[in-house]
């Protein structure tokens, strides 16, 4: 799960890593207060978890108490990116000499967490990392041994600092890993690290990263709907279910991510569209039950489309399900089956036995189902 | 033959008495596994299915030799479980909870790497070589879409990984090996460690891949092909044409990937390496077949 | 450096450990306060450093304050195998159903930290190792993945443990292996683990010993004299020099461990009787300045021996620091000496010039010596 | 020949630019050493005797193909100047302070065998094969105590090993590598390690160990002997037969070294394989001439 930038400043204070003072805004008098704290000019950022604020507007340089209290009035409540901006950071400003770049993240290939680090930075480091690749100083860390200090050492070098400056960036780095190790992160990210004109070393911003496998120890931080474009998809994962809304008219449920992204390629190839991914396990009655309901929630689904090819789960047991869940919800629409894998004989004839038609191959029934979405 | 896992391969089942472990240890056996001991601390003397129960992996493996081990256990246990595997001296693994902690498998990983362990998995239906044995739950039971024969099949997915197999039966052929590598961004095995493992095995003729969008993997497969290193004929499925891109991890997520992971840059990566790449299932059987003429 | 049983059990309620409710007392009213405020009976046990401590009397289960009492008074002051009592632990008594025996210590030939356990444990664990070595249960740890939750289950398993008992035991392990860590330890020893009837486990005793290379970071404790068999001892560690006083006439000054032992050795193959163990890098002046006086010091020494075979240092160096020491402290006794290595012929014509002999074998000066210390 | 370290073995200093560094790395390149490259954090570009210095370990590998590495570092430093040099890819380690903690020499020996790499020391006067190269601090300019020949000493003392080198030297012979394990508790290498590398060198016929009280490697030297696995002709000289018996680390330290550890044991557990033990270092010389006829 990814964290607001107000929580991440929170544990990178906790950690030792400078932040700006700043205040949390919910609403007007919020606004006021904080400024009234903190004194003018003030830097307004709206707290959402997508990217792109400052392209979209919602990061404002403010000089007086009003223009603040007008970011955090007309933000909140504002969509941006699938969620609802509940809360304005507020900021004092920093006073930028430099502007640096610095990470731990996963390097799934290596299997290393990686120390990721430019003595550039700023917005642009996806650019300059296609553009001036040699600028981005990429440090893999053995995890049993952790970050050393050589580890620093070097990559504080490349970055071509030296002095004071590499000390504090030093210390920064260390903490950073020790955040991301302690955290069961998969990113903490800093961009930009700010080097201030009297030579004070603040984090600009605080991307924080969650693995969600670990939130069962990681028992401070807890899923909200927030983290989701949709409200469905929240309920869905609730569910234990992966589910992404997408613009079509064709609602599909299969088992597993593979089958799932290959059924929405056959349904576009054959000129049709999907109306979601959902990939739900059907190891369980209410599952499949619950999957059923959530598919259906969607109100553009003409028709729903199942594809199965059972694993853990045995096709019977899936099909019992899909048939309790399909004569409680009693759906409106017509239902495309191919149900396939342990006893999919029983299965074939349970599906049936309730005016469903079953396929025994995937392209047909997604064939058979887009021409009932085009109906 | 085949690889990873053969009919004599002495096998360690951990968490043999949970209700997973012990539904599954029955069609193992069932698909010719040679199981030779379960763990589960604190039953030890227990049986499951015929198979003797120890209290750590240690004992089982001093008194039953095993090799390999395939765990069921819950993912807050798996780095134990595999930690307590690779310090008895098992080095293959095949890791099947969904859920385990990213960093825990890195330490995994670590681990694995120090002592030349290989860990199929998490988040895997696990190995089978058909009509040899059987570690996790692959549906060999099911003769259309699993047999003997040539072909390997290594994967990213479960579900899509039936519907390939079951159209290379439909094409006449069959399989050595199907190795799901598991769903999770950092996998235990790679696709290059298993297309290392085919080209040394005489039986299988070509090789299967199902991939997935996000990840190097697929670009890692065509890297070892382009260096000469795995050179039998193979024809790749990727799935996820229309997913919407990936949610990225930051910046670094696109830093470290350095612009990978797209279905088309995966396609034309393999394509420029001589990879066909099937663009629905059901082309899989012909190419195949195609290939081995 | 060694800690005493009140400190290490400071420690391991600090880890976690459970230990036993105790009370220091260093005077007579200390003694009543802590009887008044912990009740009758208690244990009183000397802080010492040495072990055999019960053997010794120096503990004693107390019916009454005035028991309590007389032993503090009495203990303190007396001296216990080169040190002089200044505390006494007042504890409540446990009510023992089993001891066991817990450490965590260093391997050196495995390179590696092992947690030693034993499920009978008490005073004669030695004993039992000798002659029930499979009733000692021995766990090496990689030091970078830890002691593993697996590795604690064998070893509570082979002690014999189950249950609740198992799970409180395993508990302490992890906590006294993170002691072990987080203080740079060679050893942490629990001897008795007591498990009391009602199925409390308790740390009856705590053998805490830090190692002296790692105190620059371990600011917690400071080495004084009483870890010090002497108060030569202490003031030649002071001084970085290895001082080991012995009860011969002939004080010794070499370079290097190994050279001084053997020179010990062959003193005593010649009939002599070494007054001291004294190592002294000789790397700068001041340092065999310091070890001359510090020798000197003992009023048993009728003959000085000096052996030297230069290694970082010249042997004109050494020499010039000798000289110079003499001509300030002048001794009024004889003084041999075998100064070998890098500019020897400079430094022998140094020490002749103020009349002392000069040898090129070691032998040889230690036989001269012997006799000098007969005459 | 000899072992560990050759003429042609390329050297790096860390920590060349301190004193001790400095001072040492003169006698070093006296003796032969084919010192490539010094290393101190910060000081890139500058130059000791003619060797360039980097700043980090990896470039002095990378640039000038280090293979050998002794580090002038100190106790509070060395895991780190350790850790860099084994990531680094260097082999073989030479330890010279006195005073590091104990728990980071577990970590690098920790490290050093997951890569197979050798550290000699802590706390050790180095090693030198005489008319070839030295790493430390071994006074090789002493004709009368060091000299090209075809004995090794193994050693776990400093200046005591001068006293003995100069009755080999007095006996007519000479040395090949003098290895000094050196004092800590827990060195890095083993006498049973430079055992191996004596017993594959044909330059070295016969080998001399200076052992101490305390620790178990005197007795797992009579252990590889007894296995076969040390064959050639081996004189040993034990100091502190009159030492009092070292303070024991409680009672752990009684159970790990099972009551090993004395001179009289190890005596006793040397002489039961065949070793010649001097009684004073005199007799060294003329027992090793003796054994090689």
């Amino acid at each position: 799960m990814k964290l607001y930038e107000y929580q991440g400043k929170e544990l990178f204070k906790r950690a030792g890593i400078p932040v700006p003072q700043g205040i949390l805004a919910k609403d007007e008098d919020g606004a006021r207060a904080a400024v009234a704290q903190m004194g003018l000019p003030v830097v307004a950022k709206a707290q959402v978890l997508a990217g792109k604020r400052g392209k979209a507007g919602l990061i404002r340089f403010c000089h007086s108490q009003d223009e603040a209290v007008e970011c955090v009035t007309q933000w909140i409540g504002r969509r941006h990116g699938g969620e609802t901006i509940t809360s304005v950071l507020l900021e004092k400003p920093l006073d930028i000499q430099k502007e640096m770049y610095l990470s731990v993240t996963i390097d799934p290939a290596a299997g290393m967490p990686v120390l990721v680090a430019c003595g550039e930075g700023g917005m642009e480091i996806e650019e300059i990392a296609s553009q001036k690749p040699e600028a981005i100083v990429r440090q893999p860390v053995n995890i049993f041994r952790g970050l050393r200090p050589y580890q620093i050492r070097d990559t504080v070098s490349e970055m071509g600092l030296s002095g004071e400056q590499a000390r504090s960036v030093s210390q920064v780095m260390a903490s950073l890993y020790g955040l991301f190790r302690s955290l069961d992160a998969e990113l903490v990210e800093i961009n930009p690290l700010v080097l201030e004109r009297d030579g004070k070393l603040v984090a600009g911003d605080a991307k924080v990263r969650i693995d969600d496998n670990s939130l069962f120890r990681q028992k401070e931080f807890k899923r909200g709907p927030e983290q989701f474009e949709d409200e469905l998809e929240y309920e869905a994962a609730e569910n234990g279910l992966s589910y992404v809304k997408l613009d079509g008219n064709i609602g599909v449920l299969c088992t597993g991510a593979g089958l799932t992204m290959t059924t929405l390629d056959l349904i576009h190839m054959n000129g049709g569209r999907a109306a979601n991914f959902m990939e739900f396990g059907g190891a369980t009655y209410t599952r499949s039950a619950t999957a059923l309901r959530i598919a259906l929630k969607n109100p553009q689904v003409k028709v729903l489309l199942i594809v199965t090819f059972g694993l853990v789960a045995r096709a019977d047991v899936i099909a019992e399900g899909l048939v309790k869940a399909i004569q409680e919800l009693k759906p409106e629409l017509p239902i495309v089956a191919a149900v396939r894998g342990t006893n999919e004989e029983r299965a074939r004839e349970l599906i049936r036995s309730i005016g469903i038609p079953t396929y025994d191959d995937t392209e047909e029934a997604v064939r058979r189902a887009v021409e009932l979405a085009k109906e | 033959m085949g690889i990873f896992v053969f009919k004599d391969t002495r096998v360690l089942v951990q968490g043999i008495t949970g209700s997973e472990g012990t539904f599954w240890t029955e069609w193992m056996l069932k698909a010719g596994t040679r199981i030779e001991a379960g763990v589960t601390p604190g039953k030890a003397g227990e049986r499951v299915h015929g198979v003797p129960v120890y209290g750590s992996v240690k004992k089982a493996v001093k008194e039953k030799g095993c090799e390999a081990s395939v765990l069921f256990v819950p993912p807050a246990f798996c780095k134990d479980a595999v930690f307590e595997a690779l310090d008895a001296g098992i080095r293959k693994l095949v890791l099947l909870a969904d859920g385990v902690p990213i960093q825990d498998m890195l330490e995994m990983k670590a681990f694995a790497s120090e002592v030349g362990a290989m860990i199929v998995g998490p988040n895997t239906s696990g190995v089978a070589t058909l009509g040899e044995a059987m570690l996790g739950f692959v549906p060999f039971w099911l003769g259309h879409v699993y047999r003997p024969g040539s072909v390997g099949i290594m994967t990213r997915s479960g579900s899509l990984t039936n519907e390939i197999a079951s159209h290379i039966v439909k094409a006449g052929l069959g399989q050595t090996t199907v190795v799901g590598l598991g769903g999770d961004p950092v996998p235990g095995t790679r696709f290059v460690d298993v297309m290392r493992l085919f080209q040394a095995d005489p039986k299988t003729e070509a090789v299967v891949l199902v991939g997935e969008p996000g990840g190097t993997m697929e670009e890692e497969a065509a890297e070892l092909i382009a260096k000469g290193e795995f050179t039998k004929p193979m024809v790749a499925f990727l799935a996820g044409r229309t997913a919407p891109p990936e949610k990225k991890m930051g910046h670094a997520g696109a830093i470290i990937s350095g612009g990978k992971g797209t279905i088309q840059g995966k396609t034309e990566a393999l394509e420029s390496v001589g990879v066909k790449v099937a663009m629905k299932p059901s082309e899989v059987g012909s190419m195949v077949k195609a290939l081995l003429g």
